[in-house]
């Protein structure tokens, strides 16, 4: 039943990891579409990725021009209306930017992009993405970003935590300076996640330190079908 | 610069015109050749055009009769597909699929401006592979810098690995290897060779011919700005002298954005089969990808040199033609299909413009505004450049002090203690300490397909979704080998990239090397060249691994002194099943290690007497082919039994280096019993020799003697220590902090 | 045609990383009196039509800054 | 104490990735008559003792400039 579910993976110029989470869907069991910048509709799909990548070049910041892509618009659409999203890396700065999620990622404290295999702790095992998961569960994923350092008022971190809307923490050392060990966060709704490590470079163990990426892309197939 | 406009006509009607070719780096005859070849003074665009063309980078003119044996002595390989001559050769790798692969300096681009110089390092031999009909799907990079508390390393190496990181991970290139090396030699004159290999469906392949009359020249990518005119020759075939500062180009800046969006637009373009013909700009722009595709093409060419956008409107035919701005692409496209290229070019937001069209001519003629600045043979400019026989003379006294100045003399640790201690400053040294700091600035995985990286041996990447096929590369050079013999050290840098593809259990099928040396007008280099091209290729016939491309960097010296003759060699193999790829780290605890191929004292040129003794002297390690073809064999075959569950090549710093590495990778400690004298076990650099483990000793073992490969159990994996018994210990957490804390501590 | 010069600052509250690694980097060059510094972006903007400091603050709060954590002003070049 | 204000900017023969990426971009947000952008960088730099401007000037030379590609100027907040 699972293989007539449908994940749109967006592709804007610049996007570099589309494939990657396509690949990550299809492993998963969900059928990937691949929607472009210019899209002006989703094709149907029952949920969408934003991949990682330097979308536009990201010179300016990352995600700030991408958010005003056509195809983004039709996002927020769907996201409003409870669609399931998730961003990854780009696509969370993307969902940020968008103002689908709160708060900033900025240059990282080290000033250097890093490449490397980050263990995380689930903070949240109760959204669209994550519920695959159990609630304090050690995990390890790939970070590979130059800005992915998480800032937000001190308003908006309390309401996250109080809320319980940090989805993975980093554990074992903070790549970027991100406040609180910040990593992803979700909406209130639970069905917007962005978080900065890479969970479709985590899908088996020939190319990835782990699978452990995998389980974010069948907790919401499951979500979905439960639907 | 004259305002009016040097037109053919022009140059018919004046002949006497004094024109400045010797600042332009053109010799008295070379002058006297183009006006030969014309039959009257050249213009000033076309004097522009020969004297970049005609430059060493660009020409090969001192290098051209030693690398003709890569061609001439290539050993007979049924897996070439496109040999030398081309942007990059072409590797049947089976199921219909094809590699492309080659190595490229930007050594003084990366001094003047390190981040800029090494990211348009990356974004040149990428679109070098892109032209082949490839999709780029892997970079590596070869670095080499001064000593590591230089004051000019500080300024260099995080700009330069940055600029690689920079341009590689915005284009979603995954990093998967290379190497990092510090000496005196370097100081001032650093090297930056970058690597980049793609794939293609054979009927995908795509050749730099501009053919049938009336096709389109259209021109792809980004605007044409005054980016380093004249780099080619000024900077990459002179050598750097203080105060030259203002003879720099400007710099040249990449748009990784601009290329990525180029590479998908050209990868539709081959697809759809839209274009008859395609070259990248890269040295020379404009000049060298007009007439190397004409020249190659079955006719002439005609150039609107006007309708080429600008980034400046100011700019001249001149700084045009010799424009070496990034992210562009020349494609040949039948006139029919014009629509549906600027259509498609158009949905990637990529600039096309239609420049000029083949002729049935045999010129290559170049109009601004209408008037004639260019009419010339285009292989003239391409093809028919200079050729130097240059003086070849070994520079005796020097070279016999060198080879006569051993490393037998030099004290040795014989206690435990005292071999600890030496481990313990051998690890930490720049010229041994883990490469992390550099290899954490690259995108590793992205693309989906790398199955080893860093800190493995060799790259491997699976070449797609629907293929267990994968591809190994590894990049490797030893200069301090090259310098005490440049035959022999080249032999033995092939000898150790080839030896890191085996270990991944992929079996070597071609090689790409970049040659850096000094300067060609110096005997004592010129005799480096010629010494270091025949071993190398000598030993690419004895190994059966053909030289497919490459390149080479001459005037690599800091005022009269020369870099350590550095050949870089890249060597490609393949898989059958990525799945049995054998990674670097011991994976288990309780596996035996064993030992493959024979140590000798072999100590002269090693990490040991460079790094406790500043020393180099002597011979390097013997070469041994024959013993490395072996090696590889075994390497294969247990990969492909499921022999051993790990390998580790051994070279610099010898055994004690290889098992620390091996061992902090996963955290699993060893225990190993050396017979004869431990120093020598430890430290020598002896060739073909490698680590494996395996719980297989005995089927290991037995095959290893079938095929004629020294083989003998050296001790156990586990523990979080590593233990030479009757000798010391150390543990993994204090070896782990004195290997990582090097680069981190010097640079930030 | 009006040039109009768009100076991106971040915000006070927000750590600002790139200022103050050259801050601890430059008395090692011998700036021991430089006590502080911020890094921020400077646009250059061109504008052909329209009234220059609106269409430049509009492009300012759409897009060349990010108000959760920058602030901005908008100039004429003098 | 003085402040200084160091404005630095690729120079215009220089490619400006930067920029050109923000001038195709603005006009899908309907800022048509933007009809070119650079991208620099501004520093805010405190100075306490000596000539500030002095000092800023060999600052930006010494770090906060590249002069192989950039071009900068230096001076007092107004
Ligand atoms: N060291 C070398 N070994 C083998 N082939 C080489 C070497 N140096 C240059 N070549 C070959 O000579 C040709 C011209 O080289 P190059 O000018 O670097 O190509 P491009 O213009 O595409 O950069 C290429 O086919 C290249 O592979
Ligand atoms: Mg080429």
């Amino acid at each position: 039943m699972s293989a007539t579910l449908t994940v749109g993976v967006v592709t804007f110029p610049g996007s570099l990891d589309d494939r990657d989470a396509a690949r990550a869907v299809t492993a998963s069991g969900a059928t990937a579409v691949s929607l472009w910048h210019g899209d002006t509709d989703l094709k149907g799909v029952d949920a969408v990725v934003l991949p990682g990548g330097f979308s536009y070049g990201d010179y300016l910041r990352g995600g700030a021009i991408a958010r005003f892509s056509p195809v983004v618009a039709e996002v927020i659409r769907a996201a409003n209306d409870g669609m399931p999203v998730l961003g990854i890396c780009n696509g969370f700065q993307v969902l940020c930017e968008a103002h689908l999620l709160p708060g900033a990622l900025v240059r990282n404290a080290g000033l250097r992009f890093i490449c490397r295999d980050q263990q995380l702790t689930v903070e949240n095992a109760s959204t669209r993405w994550t519920s695959g998961y159990t609630e304090g569960e050690t995990i390890t994923i790939p970070v590979k970003h130059g800005e992915g350092r998480y800032v937000a008022t001190a308003d908006t971190i309390a309401e996250l935590e109080a809320e319980g809307r940090v989805a993975f923490r980093y554990q074992g050392g903070n790549p970027n300076g991100a406040l609180n060990d910040i990593a992803g966060i979700t909406n209130a709704a639970g069905n917007v996640v962005g978080l900065m490590p890479h969970p479709e470079h985590a899908i088996d163990l020939l190319t990835g330190p782990s699978a452990d990426g995998l389980t974010m892309f069948t907790s919401v197939l499951k979500s979905l079908v439960a639907a | 610069m004259t305002p009016t406009i040097d037109t053919v006509g022009n140059a018919e009607q004046t002949p006497d015109v004094e024109q400045p070719f010797a600042e332009l780096g053109l010799k008295d005859d070379e002058y006297a050749t183009i006006r030969e070849i014309l039959g009257r003074r050249p213009t000033d665009t076309e004097l522009a055009m020969y004297s970049v063309m005609w430059s060493e980078h660009c020409s090969y003119k001192s290098s051209k009769v030693h690398l003709r044996q890569f061609a001439d002595d290539a050993p007979t390989s049924d897996a070439m597909l496109v040999g030398m001559g081309e942007n990059a050769g072409v590797v049947d790798v089976g199921d219909g699929l094809a590699v492309t692969f080659k190595v490229e300096s930007h050594n003084h681009p990366s001094y003047v401006e390190p981040y800029q110089g090494a990211a348009t390092g990356v974004g040149g031999i990428v679109r070098d592979i892109l032209t082949m009909g490839a999709r780029p799907i892997a970079v590596m990079d070869s670095l080499r810098f001064g000593d590591a508390d230089a004051p000019d390393s500080r300024r260099l190496v995080p700009g330069v690995v940055a600029g690689v990181g920079g341009y590689g991970n915005c284009l979603g290139l995954p990093n998967i290897g290379g190497e990092v090396g510090f000496d005196p030699s370097y100081a001032g004159n650093p090297l930056v060779n970058a690597l980049c290999v793609g794939v293609l469906p054979h009927h995908r392949l795509q050749l730099a011919q501009a053919k049938g009359a009336g096709n389109q020249v259209v021109l792809l990518g980004a605007k044409t700005g005054r980016d380093g005119i004249g780099g080619v020759s000024v900077l990459a075939s002179a050598t750097f002298e203080a105060g030259s500062e203002t003879k720099r180009p400007s710099v040249q800046v990449g748009d990784p954005f601009t290329e990525k969006i180029l590479i998908e637009c050209c990868l539709e373009l081959f697809d759809a089969g839209l274009v008859t013909g395609i070259q990248d700009l890269g040295g020379a722009g404009l000049s060298c990808a007009t007439s190397e595709t004409a020249g190659h093409g079955d006719g002439g060419m005609h150039i609107n040199l006007e309708t080429v956008p600008l980034r400046e409107a100011s700019m001249t035919p001149i700084e045009v033609i010799t424009s070496e701005s990034q992210e562009r692409m020349l494609a040949i496209v039948e006139p029919a299909k014009v629509a549906e290229v600027l259509a498609l070019c158009d949905k990637w937001g990529v600039i096309a413009t239609v420049i000029g069209e083949v002729t049935d001519g045999e010129r290559l003629v170049i109009t601004w505004h209408g008037e004639t600045v260019v009419d010339v043979p285009p292989r003239s400019l391409a093809d028919d450049g200079p050729v130097y026989q240059r003086p070849v003379a070994r520079p005796d006294d020097e070279q016999d002090a060198l080879n006569a100045n051993g490393s037998k003399t030099l004290p040795r640790p014989t206690t435990g203690d005292e071999l600890r201690a030496t481990l313990m400053r051998m690890v930490a040294s720049p010229e041994l300490c883990s490469r992390s700091w550099v290899t954490e600035q690259y995108d590793r995985f992205v693309l989906g397909g790398t199955v080893l990286a860093t800190p493995n041996d060799g790259g491997l990447v699976r070449l797609g979704d629907d293929t267990t096929r994968g591809i190994a590369l590894a990049l490797d050079g030893n200069g301090r080998f090259t310098k005490l013999d440049p035959h022999d050290g080249a032999q033995l840098n092939l000898a150790e990239a080839y030896r890191n593809v085996a270990c991944t259990g992929a079996t070597p099928l071609a090689v790409t090397d970049c040659l850096n040396f000094g300067s060609p007008e110096d005997p004592g280099v010129m005799w480096q060249f010629a010494e270091a091209t025949r071993g190398l290729a000598e030993a690419c016939r004895e190994l059966g691994t053909p030289v497919t491309g490459g390149n080479v960097s001459f005037y690599n010296q800091t005022g009269s002194t020369a870099i350590n003759p550095t050949p870089v060699i890249g060597v490609l193999g393949v898989i059958d099943d990525v799945a049995k790829r054998v990674p670097s780290g011991f994976t288990a605890a309780g596996r035996q290690i064993v030992l493959l191929g024979e140590t000798h004292d072999e100590l002269d040129g090693s990490a040991w007497a460079w790094v406790e003794h500043g020393h180099l002297g002597g011979h390097p390690p013997a070469v041994r082919l024959d013993a490395e073809q072996a090696l590889a064999g075994l390497l294969a075959a247990a990969a492909r039994d499921g022999l051993i569950d790990a390998a580790h090549d051994l070279s610099e710093g010898g055994l004690a280096q290889a098992l620390v590495e091996a061992a902090l990778i996963n955290g699993i400690g060893a225990t190993v019993a050396l017979g004869g004298d431990t120093f020598t076990a430890l430290f020598s650099e002896s060739s073909a020799r490698a680590i494996v483990t395996t719980d297989a000793a005995d089927a290991l073992l037995a095959t290893a003697a079938a095929q004629g490969v020294p083989a003998v159990s050296i001790g156990t994996t586990g523990g979080d220590a590593i233990e030479v018994e009757g000798e010391f210990a150390v543990s993994l957490a204090e070896l782990r902090v004195a290997f990582e804390g090097t680069l981190p501590a010097l640079f930030g | 045609m009006a040039r109009v010069i768009v100076d991106v600052m971040p915000k006070p509250e927000i750590l600002d990383p790139q200022g103050q690694a050259i801050a601890r980097a430059l008395p090692s060059l011998g700036f021991d009196n430089v006590t502080s510094v911020r890094q921020g972006k400077r646009f250059e903007i061109e504008v052909d039509g329209g009234d220059p400091l609106d269409v430049a603050n509009r492009a300012a709060e759409a897009m060349l800054a990010n108000p959760v954590i920058e602030d901005f002003t908008v100039r004429i070049e003098d």
